[in-house]
């Protein structure tokens, strides 16, 4: 029953290596293989779904070391609600690469890279361990600064080695919280860890050490006075990279990694939660404001990637459980319909060779099918009522307003107005109106790129389901994981013993 | 005390590394730096790293002076170099405040908890049969970071091989 | 303590170098100078007055040994940081290709 | 390169590559191990190179060839690792001063060892035909 956990770390590494291996031989090894362990990882994450709701949380002991010694594996209901979405993207995104990837040279570099960056953040989230966690979170950016650059024109460098130098930056202050960390308490499992501080009183150093870790996963996640790379790096990756680091990447490694060490190993404290909260708002509101101006789509939509991670952050800093509930569900949605838009952004990209919106229009006559996609998608993103978008900002603008932050839940309903403004300019300029001259050869794009956006579409469409009592529990379970604070090494030591 | 003297001689090397008019100069600097790290990994009886350090570091040496030989420093100021410089200072001076009060929390110099290291020692040699504890830890209890570590390694190919591309596309648009 | 302190002016030797240098290669060495003392920092978390090396020898009881799961920890950072410096030199060998400069001011396509 | 460089070059880099291999298999026992043994045998890789051009070298193992041996190294530690990880182990209790002792160790030393020469090597060779190319121009 344990036996599958770590086979999410050692197949994408497998199919990285065995890319990696066969490049010489094989043209379409790089293909194959990826599509195949990406679908066997998809599969199995579902798997672990059901399991994780039988059994809870599930550890796994590696090398069957008992944990403080040795390292441990742990999937409670926040990480597999976080594993399927990692899968599901990045098998969409697979798919969607066979063809879209075909106009750069070496394909297999990007596989075997992108394989890496899935063990990355497919590791982040199963450890049980503060240092392997920095370790995964390591390899995911590197390879995720590859994979930037894979275009090599000047600009794709250029913010490739700004975030490069950044992200290190964040990595460093990572890995010096630890250290701090592991001198105070003697130990790196994020259970024992949480163990010794219950024992210990809280000083001066918890909070350096808090300071030390905002910074650094908050830099991961472009949380507002640390957002500047994700722009330029975002906008310059091949699509299918940019919908993956937008639609997943800056989660696992922002958000994801934030909550489970604040959450669940540090505790919250009310100065934390009204740092979130402020960070929240900052991100939202500057996010959109900046999204508005920009003339490049995939610019727009990485600071609209900004703003809906303010929501997210801010909703975990009201801290009760009917927002945290909200802004995983928020988390969700953003995963599913970022991914969705950045893979229009590339078919606009792939069919008419631009990306501007002065040189765009009218293409809702020459690309039917990716222009009905990237409305709904649109819908979603900026909260028109039945999409699953508008349910998680109500949930969380409600639970504003019972925790009694009225004026900040203004703040989030007016930041959901703004985003339907440049969503509303990037449907004007893009699909409707006069077709513009650059346009007129434009093709409809290739099946398997209909395909993958064609399924995130369609959960897109019935996210809102998700809210229903029948399919509740799988977004209820992540929730109650975080609600329940520092039990969770109660949760971890009662299972291992 | 003769830790003390190092540390304080690799912190003048990095402001030269730091200030020096020349590249090739800085990165010299730089590898004394690194000398004095792996001579501190020794006196603070960490052979294994020692080793590593030092190989690590003629690696870095020799990529960093083929990347930057022949090749010019342009010093450039513009008008809000001060406004700059002075925010960087009051940052870091603020960060070596805190981090000066968050230090004072932490056990002495030279007396650490080993809440989980003492069953290394304990037991190391007798569940894994390795004489070096380190290499027993890295590759035997921890062996997960171990298998990260080489991943890294190969991303870092990989992704060094991506970068030195002749051409992206196949196509020009 | 004191030496700690100086562990983390090295550090914010390092810091200023990244935050203020304008050359890129300059980064890159500001970025290895932080590496260096973060590991040494976790070095010396892990020493222990008057221990010995983590290293059993034969015929032999050693009790007093520097806490190991620090230097095991560091062994993974100097590759991490290898890694690192390996990728920003060819990104930066790369731009150098492209604009002609080191000068991270003159880099600038990217704006807005 | 000078005549005198490349003489002391033939003499030396046979022994800086057995020094290399002497800290791999010595991992488990005395300071050293995988990853600075196989940083070791790069290094004489590159010295190599920095003697004699890289013409001379890459005949015998140019990019391709160094990819093909870190996957495989890295393929062949994945799967050592995959089998530590469920618990294998073999005679650890025996022999502890000996190459041969301590269970998968000396294994994992030698796979990396394949890994981190071969790939620092591939490192050092792209950035070096990229060098080259500049100055071409």
């Amino acid at each position: 029953m344990k036996i599958i956990l770590p086979y999410f770390i050692t197949f994408p590494l497998l199919a990285a290596f065995l890319i990696a291996l066969l490049s010489r031989k094989s043209k379409i090894a790089g293909e194959l293989i990826s599509n195949l362990f990406t679908f066997g990882l998809l599969i199995s994450s579902w798997d672990l779904v059901k399991r994780v709701y039988l059994y809870k949380i599930i550890v796994y002991k590696i090398g069957g070391w008992l944990p403080p010694a040795g390292i441990s594996l742990v999937a409670d209901g926040f990480s597999v609600f976080m594993l399927l979405i990692v899968n599901l993207i990045a098998f969409l995104v697979m798919v969607y690469s066979i063809r879209y990837m075909q106009r750069y040279t070496d394909k297999w570099k990007f596989y075997s890279l992108f394989m890496l960056m899935l063990t990355g953040m497919n590791g982040i989230i199963l450890s049980g361990d503060l240092f392997t966690i920095y370790v995964f979170l390591e390899l995911a950016s590197i390879a995720g600064y590859a994979l930037v650059a894979f275009g090599i024109e000047p600009q794709d460098l250029e913010a490739s080695f700004k975030y490069a130098i950044m992200g290190s930056l964040a990595s460093i202050f990572i890995l010096l919280g630890i250290g701090l960390l592991y001198s105070y308490t003697s130990t790196l499992n994020l259970a024992d860890i949480s163990w010794v501080l219950a024992e210990k009183p809280q000083g001066f150093l918890i909070g350096f050490v808090s300071v030390l870790f905002l910074a650094g996963f908050g830099l991961k996640a472009a949380l507002v006075p640390f957002h500047a790379w994700l722009p330029d790096a975002h906008s310059c990756a091949p699509s299918p990279v940019s919908a993956t680091l937008s639609g997943v990447f800056i989660k696992t490694l922002g958000i994801y990694a934030l909550s489970r060490i604040f959450f669940n190993v540090l505790g919250v404290s009310g100065k934390v939660l009204f740092v979130f909260m402020i960070l929240g708002i900052l991100s939202m509101v500057i996010g959109a404001l900046l999204a508005i101006a920009q003339n490049d789509i995939k610019r727009m939509f990485a600071y609209s990637s900004i703003s809906q991670v303010g929501y997210i952050i801010f909703a975990f800093g009201l801290g009760t459980p009917l927002a945290i509930l909200g802004g995983l569900f928020h988390l969700f949605n953003h995963a599913i319909f970022k991914p969705l838009l950045f893979l229009n952004a590339g078919s606009i990209e792939y069919s008419t060779g631009n990306r501007r919106l002065d040189k765009l229009g009218g293409l809702n006559s020459k690309l039917p099918f990716t222009g009905a996609m990237s409305l709904l998608g649109s819908m979603s993103i900026s909260g028109i009522p039945p999409f699953g978008g508008f349910w998680s900002k109500l949930i969380i603008i409600i639970a504003a307003i019972q925790s009694g932050y009225i004026g900040m839940a203004a703040v989030a309903g007016l930041t959901s107005i703004l985003t339907l403004a440049y969503y509303l300019k990037f449907q004007t300029f893009a699909f409707l109106g006069k077709i513009d001259e650059g346009c007129k050869e434009a093709k409809e794009v290739p099946l398997s790129m209909k395909f993958s956006m064609l399924i995130l579409t369609a959960v897109c469409v019935f996210a809102g389901l998700m809210l229903l009592p029948e399919f509740r529990s799988f977004l209820q379970s992540a929730a109650d994981v975080l609600v329940s604070g520092t039990a969770y090494k109660e949760a971890v030591f009662g299972m291992i013993q | 005390m003769e830790l003390h003297i190092l540390l304080l001689f690799m912190i003048i090397a990095s402001l030269v590394a730091v200030e020096a008019k020349d590249l090739i100069s800085s990165v010299i600097a730089l590898s004394a730096v690194g000398l004095g790290l792996c001579l501190s990994f020794l006196i603070l009886k960490a052979p294994n790293l020692a080793i590593t350090q030092l190989v690590v570091e003629i690696l870095c040496v020799i990529i960093l002076i083929r990347a930057t030989i022949n090749n010019d420093l342009p010093v450039v100021k513009d008008g809000r170099w001060l406004f700059n410089t002075i925010s960087t200072f009051l940052f870091i001076g603020c960060f070596l405040m805190l981090a000066y009060f968050a230090l004072k929390e932490l056990p002495l110099f030279g007396n650490p908890t080993m809440r989980v290291s003492s069953e290394y020692i304990s037991g190391g040699l007798k569940k894994t049969g390795s004489t070096n504890l380190v290499t027993a830890i890295a590759l035997n209890f921890r062996s997960l970071d171990a298998l990260t570590e080489a991943a890294i390694l190969f991303a870092a190919i990989i992704g060094v091989l991506s970068i030195t591309r002749r051409t992206g596309k196949t196509h020009e648009e | 303590m004191s030496l700690y302190f100086l562990c983390f002016t090295l550090f914010c030797v390092g810091l200023y170098c990244v935050l203020r240098k304008r050359n890129i290669i300059k980064i890159i060495i500001g970025l290895a100078i932080i590496e260096y003392a973060v590991n040494l920092f976790l070095v010396l978390i892990g020493y222990r007055t008057h221990g010995r090396a983590p290293i059993f020898a034969e015929d032999q009881v050693i009790s007093n040994m520097v806490d190991p799961l620090p230097q095991a920890m560091v062994l993974t950072t100097i590759v991490i940081g290898l890694a690192v410096i390996a990728v920003a030199v060819s990104l930066a060998i790369r731009i150098y290709e492209k604009y002609g400069t080191f000068d991270i001011t003159k880099i600038r396509r990217l704006k807005g | 390169m000078t005549l005198i460089v490349k003489t002391i070059t033939r003499l030396t880099v046979g022994l800086i590559l057995i020094y290399g291999i002497y800290i791999v298999l010595r991992g488990h026992i005395s300071p050293g191990g995988g990853f600075a043994g196989g940083v070791i045998i790069a290094l004489s890789f590159i010295h190599l190179i920095l003697a004699f051009g890289k013409e001379e070298v890459t005949r015998k193992i140019d990019e391709s060839r160094g990819v093909f041996f870190a996957s495989l190294g890295a393929l062949i530690f994945l799967l050592v690792a995959n089998a530590g990880f469920k618990g294998l182990r073999l005679a650890e209790h025996k022999g502890h001063f000996k190459v041969f002792a301590a269970g998968l160790i000396p294994l994992y030393d030698i796979v990396i060892s394949v890994l981190v020469g071969a790939g620092l090597y591939v490192i050092f060779l792209a950035l070096a035909l990229l060098l080259e190319k500049r100055e071409e121009k």
